[in-house]
């Protein structure tokens, strides 16, 4: 098994690659995916490897990547779709949540539509606006899409490759902060057959408060992990993985042993996944909660301007006042001087 | 000071033609010599056709009438259109539909049974797709061209000779969906097939509200050749609907094809056109029936006879009996089967569902 | 104050109608709203009365309608868009959310949208594919926009009034199998100072458990209060009437109260209304709260074809079921020989 | 199979021109009249406005690659397109562009500076979009083409002869947005005049990409008429619009222009071109740089002599010197600010959010 030092971005490119490999079936389309290679270089290189009709330069029309694609799933292909940023999914919507998550039960299982739809989300990079969006629990409330996202390069080259063989559509959020990131990857692993996208993973142990979190804030809550440990405050930190399906199992057996639950996102708190899992895991361990279940997101507003959006994003600080709260010590953050 | 440019009517181009209204049939035009073969058999099992579907239309419109059906968008008036592009296709061509195209359904070989179970509600299609060629019918207006072009896509991929070939309406051109796929198909010269027919209304808006000029003239700003057809001459569809699969299996690209048809029967059975249509209208479109003009050729050449009108007839009362008989054997589904088919792999969250809703029915009986 | 026995769809065009009298800045746009008054008559006569430039029949696009509507807000209307059914709404999806949504904090406050956007819909009708969703969750996520929905007649009445009167962009969900079910509309009402459109309302007083719903469930959830007095359960209703921002003012008082909260709605369970309501009343009387929140809602399937709809759309026995399930009764139904 | 079509250039309608690259004016074309009125003091503010606009860019450009702003989308070769057909407007029209649009916003009257406050990040716009009846620059493509034609049609309703104009790339005629936006300026002959830069590029893809013909073709088969122009001839570009806006007053509705141009820089700071770009192309547009042909007309006709060049270039770059100073003093926006217009009506949520956030913060400090 060769290990390689990449990037998240190198590592989706890689599982991209890998995946064009093994099934010649695989296509990828998008804006500029082709000779660019991609905004973020994630297709890099597999225009000059694949050619130009298994790797597609589209025309500048989201709905209809979306919607070629799905005839290219009836042809027998397995498309994987770049949407270029977050806030130019919307254009797409009506072909994702009227025919993508529906195609499968409207024809009664006739046709499958194994199709990946990659998607830069969030922010943390100063961008501007419609290019920091979090729409995932858009997606997460749509039945008939699985919804995953990644956080580490290596976990982001294992579930690509789940994602593309998975024979239900597939959302894959990349969190844009964490392109540039390091990591070792596996690169030639044999896919396991308990996928990885399926289950969340506790990312660090601990036993007073679960910290629930996903793609970019994955690396914050670890950050706030390590620093909580220092005052002796134990976080089990969970990164969910796939955020439709969400593995309650995994999540339900953490906070039944810490009685604690924070949940960290990037989008809107009203109706975002925090909401999702507070009221699904109140309903699971209702006697085990010692503390209502605590959000840590964003603001109910649009995505702010760049000198806004570290206020705006939760960062160690306010997933610590969360931890904080959720443990009846309100006030910590400021003994302790921050 | 523009209500009288919303009145005023598109531009009509000048178009295929070949059976008129006269029953009169071209054997020389431009688009003649591509139905040479079609002899007097062959026409008459065309008009076999327009017959059954339009009595499986009148079938299916009683029984929403009479409460078997939730509702039912009727062709009447279209036959020509579905039946002569149909017919044209070859088997391994793939057909992406909108709700109308029954006509389509059954030249396809698709039951009229299964043309039912989505409108009586049992389930969302009626058939596979796969085994037809031809996709369940598209209820959002213009999503299925994308499919279609992508599918086309997908064959020149495969280095497949198929064509996909979309039905869409008036109304579908003025949908972004229908646009965009007008893009892609002429950017990678997808081999597609763009048949929109125009029956003049989308519900209650007539046809110059979407456009203020010939449906067919949106083609050509897109790249793509267009072709404006006598929609209620079988005939003539079949003949340019030949010639844009011919253009596709060669390589060069889609066609849009405009069949000037119109929608004699309401939207659906839910729907009063009285409301918003001048009588005359109907009137005047009447005289360009469809099975009219062919019935009249036919007889003309002597070979509808009153023998041969009762034999067709009683095949489409056969069809129309077993089509009644089917709905009304359909079964409700049972309420676990609501969970069936949402993923294709397992989900948690379905199972977990559909265990506390049989857990809930249990408790319940 | 003249009082008329209306229907409800025929009780929004008297709104409507009123609304256009009282300031001509108001327009009606949308497909099959001139001639033919809407599939559901609800703008019936209003051509007529108002010309078809103030009552425009569109071509057949809906990101066009929202998108038009915009710009006829930029010169000064006050647009009122009619999506034809639930399922077209997602077309315009764009425009809603990237547009609608966020203009006036884009533009700092100088630019006001203020649109109001009509959308029929939830099942209950028999009705064929895409004529059923319940796509209100995928709003209330959405910052920027004002969500509503009416239950009645007389609600219906003065809730389109306040909305097309309002400076922000609202969406007024209409519950379409309500549309035929009569009550008393006080027509010539001066609109009270208090927005009906702010504020949730106690449709029947209780004391036991507090039920939310909206639109088409609240006459559900008050005939399950009424089961319930038979068996000596007090039920508190409560009809949200605003979905977004939601009165958590009035939902928390009356769990505080009440101890228990039950949470109905068609939309699917996962991401829907429910859970944010779930969670956000944990967060605000956790101490209060005798059992976890229950929802009953649409399952997690893409909406069923007619034949299974009432299967999937919270009835009587499943509300009730949901109750004893807050109560920690969980037999009772059967019990009941139900 | 298709390689060759996807390296095919889209074929080239005739075009408007009035001023060639060598600087030569047309005074006898049929569109010169229209600009009969832009003698040489006219023709020099416009090549004014041009040095300026490119001046604005170099420094824009220049300021984020020293970290002060995070992007920068330069108009680089694109200035007559926009200056000639804004300062063809009227003050009553009302303008709804893209982000790439500066020249534009230039001429309505929009600060420079105001022009940065988006791309350093400190709002999502930078300016009043009723003070200088120009809408804040639309980042999601095509989605602006739509408010215009809304905005049309309430000229309309108010019986006013504003015009609403829009401005979009060659990319955006993808989009379904902008052919709904076609359809709907269609059918009710809306003034709207849709003005397309086509400058060869949509990020990497090429315009062939996006279409088979020429981009002024797409407007006919809406019904709408459509003139090709060079987009870097100043005259001929306020020429067409001025006979754009005329028709469009005079209410006969909307006109497509397609300006054919070249983007001679990146896409953004953030691109890099020479990846995808065959270098001899940006050579031969150098060729027909916008402001290289005004400049040898009005040397030709001897009234720009190195004084008034000084003049002009010291303009620019007190313009420049002000924009980076404005810039350099922009603050950040307090976090506090979050809050704001997030709705116009009182909001119990973001009420909420806002005093949470502030207990916060007094907490942290
Ligand atoms: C996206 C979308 N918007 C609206 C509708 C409602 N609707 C159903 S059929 C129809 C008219 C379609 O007209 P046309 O395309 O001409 O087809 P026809 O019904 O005449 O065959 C409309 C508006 C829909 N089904 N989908
Ligand atoms: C809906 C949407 N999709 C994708 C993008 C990303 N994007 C920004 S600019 C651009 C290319 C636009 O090309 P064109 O319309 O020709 O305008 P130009 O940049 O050349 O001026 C793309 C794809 C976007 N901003 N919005
Ligand atoms: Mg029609
Ligand atoms: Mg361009």
């Amino acid at each position: 098994m060769s290990t390689a030092s990449l990037t998240m971005s190198a590592a989706i490119n890689a599982g991209l690659r890998r995946a064009m490999e093994d099934d010649d079936r695989v296509v990828v389309m998008g804006e500029d995916v082709g000779k660019l290679g991609g905004v973020y270089r994630v297709t890099q290189g597999l225009q000059q490897t694949f050619g130009n009709r298994r790797v597609m330069d589209t025309p500048l029309a989201e709905s209809a990547i979306l919607g070629t694609a799905i005839g290219l799933a009836y042809a027998g292909y397995r498309p994987v779709c770049e949407i270029q940023f977050d806030g130019f999914v919307y254009p797409a919507f009506d072909q994702i949540v009227s025919q993508v998550a529906r195609m499968h039960s409207r024809t009664r299982g006739t046709v499958k539509l194994p199709m990946t739809i990659r998607i830069p989300f969030g922010g943390g990079i100063g961008a501007a606006e419609h290019h920091s969006d979090s729409p995932e629990a858009l997606f997460t409330h749509t039945s008939g899409l699985r919804v995953v996202s990644v956080s580490d390069p290596a976990d982001a080259y294992a579930v690509i490759r789940e994602a593309i063989a998975s024979d239900d559509p597939v959302l894959y959020f990349e969190p844009k902060r964490r392109y540039h990131v390091k990591g070792d990857v596996a690169l030639d692993a044999t896919p396991s057959p308990v996928r990885a996208m399926d289950h969340a993973r506790v990312v660090a142990a601990g036993t007073d408060v679960t910290l629930v979190a996903y793609g970019g804030l994955v690396q914050t809550a670890l950050a706030a992990a390590a620093a909580a440990q220092t005052e002796g405050i134990s976080i089990e930190v969970i990164d969910l993985r796939s955020l439709s399906p969400i593995d309650f199992e995994a999540v339900v057996a953490s906070v039944e042993r810490t009685g604690r639950l924070v949940v960290a996102h990037e989008a809107s708190q009203t109706g975002g996944l925090g909401a999702e899992i507070s009221a699904a895991v109140t309903e699971r361990c209702f006697y085990s909660l010692e503390h209502a279940p605590v959000r840590v997101t964003g603001f109910d507003i649009p995505f702010p301007p760049a000198k806004l959006e570290k206020h705006h994003i939760p960062d160690l600080d306010r997933i610590l006042d969360g931890v904080d709260r959720v443990l009846d010590r309100p006030n910590s953050l400021q003994d302790r001087g921050w | 000071m523009t209500a009288d440019l919303l009145e005023a009517a598109p531009g009509i181009s000048p178009f295929v033609s070949l059976l008129g209204p006269d029953g009169h049939r071209d054997e020389t035009g431009e688009f003649a010599h591509l139905v040479a073969d079609i002899g007097s058999a062959e026409l008459m099992a065309l008009y076999r056709d327009m017959v059954i579907v339009r009595r499986i239309d009148t079938e299916a419109t009683a029984l929403q009438r009479q409460g078997e059906l939730g509702l039912w968008p009727p062709l009447l008036g279209q036959e020509a259109a579905q039946i002569g592009s149909a017919r044209a296709l070859a088997p391994d061509d793939f057909v992406f539909p909108s709700y109308r195209d029954n006509g389509v359904a059954w030249v396809r070989g698709v039951a009229p049974v299964d043309l039912l179970v989505a409108w009586r509600g049992v389930a969302q299609s009626g058939w596979d797709p796969f085994v037809f060629r031809v996709a369940t019918p598209q209820v959002i207006i213009g999503a299925q061209t994308l499919h279609a072009t992508g599918y086309a896509l997908g064959m020149q991929l495969s280095h497949s000779d198929a064509v996909a070939v979309t039905y869409f309406g008036d109304g579908a051109t003025s949908e972004g969906d229908v646009s965009e796929a007008l893009v892609f198909a002429a950017s990678y010269a997808a081999p597609v097939v763009f048949f929109c027919q125009n029956n003049q209304w989308a519900i209650s808006e007539p046809v110059r509200l979407q456009s203020r000029t010939a449906i067919v003239d949106r083609a050509s700003g897109f790249g793509i050749p267009g072709i404006q057809v006598d929609g209620n001459d079988v005939l003539a569809v079949m003949a340019v609907t030949r010639s844009a699969l011919a253009r596709a299996r060669r390589g060069e690209g889609p066609t849009f094809i405009e069949a000037v048809t119109y929608r004699m029967g309401p939207h659906t059975t839910a729907d009063d056109p009285t409301r918003y249509r001048p009588p005359a209208e109907l009137v005047e479109w009447t005289a360009k029936d469809p099975l009219t003009r062919v019935a009249a050729h036919l007889r003309g050449i002597g070979i509808l006879d009153p023998a041969a009108e009762a034999r067709i007839a009683a095949d489409a009362d056969a069809v129309a009996a077993e089509l009644r008989a089917g709905c009304l054997a359909m079964e409700d589904p049972p309420s676990e089967s609501l969970f069936d088919h949402v993923y294709v792999e397992p989900h948690p969250r379905i199972d977990e569902q559909r265990s506390a809703h049989e857990a809930y029915l249990r408790m319940l009986s």
